[in-house]
Formats: C-alpha cells, structure tokens, sequence
C-alpha cells in the first residue's frame, strides 16, 4: 500500500455553515484529498466541480433565504476504486421551484460529471446528495 | 485545466478591465463561483451600444454554473443594449463546461481575443 | 398473501418508441400495476407523476431531435414495502443544457415524490433513473 | 384527485372554451402533459387587454411539469398583453403541484371561477 492510498483511507469529513464563501474551501479540500490519494487529475476536476455545484444548491435552496445560514456537511472517501462524496444539508428538503435562482444547471451538471448520483432525505430533516465517481486506480 | 500548485491556496480572485474605445477586454483571475460570479459580471459595466465585451476566461483555475450564468445574463445584456459578448474560454474546463452546457452554441467563443473579425 | 400482493410479485416492463403519445399509456400502466398491489391513493399519484415526468425527459432529451425517436423502457416493482421504478433509455445521456425546452422542473419533482432517486448510466449507452417510493405496506 | 375508475382508459383530453366578453374561461379536461399541454395553451387564443381568462383545472385527472410550463408562458403572455390569468386548482394533485413548485406564488390562485374580484 502506498502512502497515498494510506492517506486516503480516512474520509475527509468537512461541517461549515452554509455561506458562498465557503464553496472555493470546501472543493479545496476535496481536490486536495484526492491529490494526496493519487487521483488522476480528470477524476480531481470532475470531483471539485460536482463539490462545487452540490454545496451551490445548498447555499442557494436548503434554507429560506432570510434565516442563518444552516449547516453543510461534506465528506469524500476512497473504497475500491471509486470516490465517494456526499454533500447533506438539514434543510428543506428539495423541491421544484420556478423561482429558482439557479437555471437548473447543477444537478444536471454533476450528473454528467459523475458516474453516479443519489438523492434522498437526510437524516430527519434535509437532503442527502452521494455521487460516486469511477477511476482511481484501486 | 490550470490547477494552483496547492489547490488550498490558489490565486485570489480578481478582474482586470480594459477599455479601449468600443472594446472592453474583461480576464478574471483566479475561480469563479457563488461568492465571485457577481464580480465578473460587475466588471464589465456601462458599454457603448455597438461596442464588443472579450471575457478572456484563460486565466482562471475553475468556473461552475455560478460562471455559466454569468455569462449567460451578460449575452442577454449584450443583445439588448446592443453590444457583442465574445468569450475567450482557453482549452482547459472551462471550455469542456461551455461545450457540455451547449452555452458555446448560444456565445461567440474565439480562441484568442485577436480573433475576433 | 393477498392476491394483490401476489400480482405484483411480478415486475411490469415495458418499452415503447419515445414519443409524447407514449407518457399517458405508461404511467396509467404504472397506477394501475400499484392499485392492484394494493397501494394507497398518495403512493400512486407520487409514481405517476414521477413516472411521466421520467419518461417525458427521454422524450425531450435523451434523443437527437431530428432522430427517430429511441426506446425508452419501464419497469415498476415492489418489494418489502417499496415500490422500484426504473425509467432508462439508450440515449446520449445527462448533460446540463441551456437551451433545455424543460425549465429544470423534472428531476425535481421527482425528487420532491419519491423517497430516493438515482441517476446513472444504462448499459452501453443512455441514462437510467431509478426512484423509490416507500409506504407500501409490505 | 379524480383517479378514473380505470387508469387505463381515462376520459380523453379536451379543452372547454367560453368567451364572455373581456373574461375568457378554459376548462380542460382528462390529463395535461407533454402530448396535451401545447392544447392547452393554444385553447386561450387572442386575449382583449384588460380581459381575464379563467383557466379552471378543477376537472383534470393529472397534470406534470408540461402543465406547470404551459400555465407559465400565460401567464407571461398575459403580462406582456395587459390581460390577468386566474387559476382555478382546485384540492387535488394539480393544487399540490403549484403549491410545491411555488407557481402558485406567481400566479393568482382561487377556489373557484366566481371568486375573482
Ligand atoms: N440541497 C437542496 N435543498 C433544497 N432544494 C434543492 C437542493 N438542491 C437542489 N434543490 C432544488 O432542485 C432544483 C434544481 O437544482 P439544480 O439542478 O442544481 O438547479 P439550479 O442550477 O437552479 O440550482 C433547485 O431549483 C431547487 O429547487
Ligand atoms: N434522459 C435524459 N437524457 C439526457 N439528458 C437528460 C435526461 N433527463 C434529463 N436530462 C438533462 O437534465 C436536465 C434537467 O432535467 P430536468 O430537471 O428534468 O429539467 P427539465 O424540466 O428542463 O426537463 C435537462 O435539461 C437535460 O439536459
């Protein structure tokens, strides 16, 4: 085993309220995770841009924009192979919204830059967003 | 793609603008995301109507959909004010995301801002 | 075991053309396979509207528009108190699109009424979408 | 919502349209999606400015995300051309539907035709 895959074995496990300005640190520390587990650099950008997107939507839809900003917990890990990342929120919840200030782009695009995505509640309130991402040499 | 030696650390965010008569050369620095979308589309300001905005995009290290949607509104400004977006997208991911997201169909892409006419 | 549940031991498929006539046909399929697995009125409208908006986004984004139009395939089943719905098609798979004749409402609401929703490649080429619904009683 | 008897063989969809003068009224029923939505939209026709047309969605037995983009682009055409749409839901699915998706914030939302004013 090397020293990266060594290094990968811990999960990278990220809590910070939900802000813009937390987004450049929070796919940072993904990218950097990666990079020290030995990910090609094709598989660090599709994982920093599906970061990038899935905490956008947590900052912009999770919590009615005129309370505190709630919680965003991120987590990437490494089994066999794959990524794992997953990006929950204690919001509320997704829904379909014409007044939304995105365009409907972000889960689209972590869709076509994943190999696959799973959404679902989390725990009792809010969403959970797993993407897993094909191409780490095991 | 121009990944920062320590992705930690990358370069701060940041607009040069250039106006010269009716062309206005706006090139961010750094990433462009939610926290730094609005200042890319800021920088462009008041253009003449006929003028031509270059976004030269080569020297960023990530765009999202925060940038996509940026320059998606600033073609909507362009077209009714009246005035040309070109977009300068490099050949790294920013390139590969205007292509996926079909924007590179809706803007004018050029490889270099003296390509354009 | 009831009758009901022993007619829904076996899963409905279907594939047929995708084309706007076919959205109707399939999710009535759908509504009607689950009555007869004996799910409450709430479970079902949740599969029809998620399964017609699945199929309509083969429709408008899985195929070339000047093509003829590809398959799209249906497969609902139940088990142990959860309805599986698949909606996959052969197409070119999910990419975020501006110029998108949807508004980004679909995966949405999809999201909005099933349980958990998973999105992936099928096979060789296209997408597949597979949504669970809980609250059958098993 | 009205599930038909049978889910298989629901009633066909069609369009009721009364015009009494400045106020339209457009009863559709049977199901609203990708093959029928368009249906819907054409059914309202030209509008006098300063009219309003009552789209009554009370007899429909579905609706999907077509329905919600045809109700949309009228009421944006009625913004452009002066003239007020008014939606009728009614308390099934197609009620949870705009609530959900928040149309129901944008466009005014009664209980039944003869609320309006
Ligand atoms: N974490 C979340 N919490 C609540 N709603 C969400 C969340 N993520 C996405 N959504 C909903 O899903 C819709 C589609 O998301 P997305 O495809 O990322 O579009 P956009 O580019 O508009 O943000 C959003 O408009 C929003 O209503
Ligand atoms: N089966 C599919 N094949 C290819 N692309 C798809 C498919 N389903 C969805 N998409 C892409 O994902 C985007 C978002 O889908 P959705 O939320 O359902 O939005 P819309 O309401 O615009 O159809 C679409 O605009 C399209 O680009």
């Amino acid at each position: 085993m090397s020293p990266a895959s060594r290094g990968a074995s811990h999960p990278l496990r990220r809590t910070v309220p939900a802000v813009p300005a937390c987004v450049a640190g929070l796919r940072a520390d993904a990218a950097g995770y990666l990079a020290a587990a030995g990910a090609p650099p094709e598989l660090t950008e599709a994982v920093r841009l599906a970061v990038s997107e899935a905490v956008s939507n947590v900052i912009l839809h999770a919590y009615p924009p005129d309370d505190d900003p709630g919680p965003v917990h991120l987590v990437v890990e490494v089994s066999r192979g794959t990524v794992h990342v997953t990006v929950a929120d204690e919001g509320r919840g997704i829904a379909p919204r014409f007044d939304s200030p995105g365009a409907g782009l972000g889960l689209p695009i972590i869709a076509n830059v994943a190999t696959r995505l799973e959404l679902g509640p989390a725990g009792e309130a809010g969403t959970e967003l797993r993407m897993s991402f094909d191409g780490l040499a095991a | 793609m121009s990944v920062p030696a320590d992705p930690q650390h990358g370069v701060p965010f940041g607009v040069d603008v250039r106006r010269d008569g009716p062309v206005t050369t706006v090139t961010p620095e750094g990433e462009v995301d939610l926290a730094t979308a609005a200042e890319l589309e800021a920088a462009v300001g008041e253009m003449p109507s006929g003028g031509r905005c270059v976004v030269d995009l080569r020297r960023l290290a990530f765009m999202d959909s925060a940038g996509l949607r940026a320059i998606m509104r600033l073609d909507l400004r362009g077209r009714e004010e009246g005035w040309a977006l070109v977009v300068v997208p490099g050949d790294g991911m920013v390139r590969r995301l205007l292509e996926v997201s079909r924007v590179g169909d809706r803007v004018t892409v050029v490889d270099a801002p003296e390509d354009v006419e």
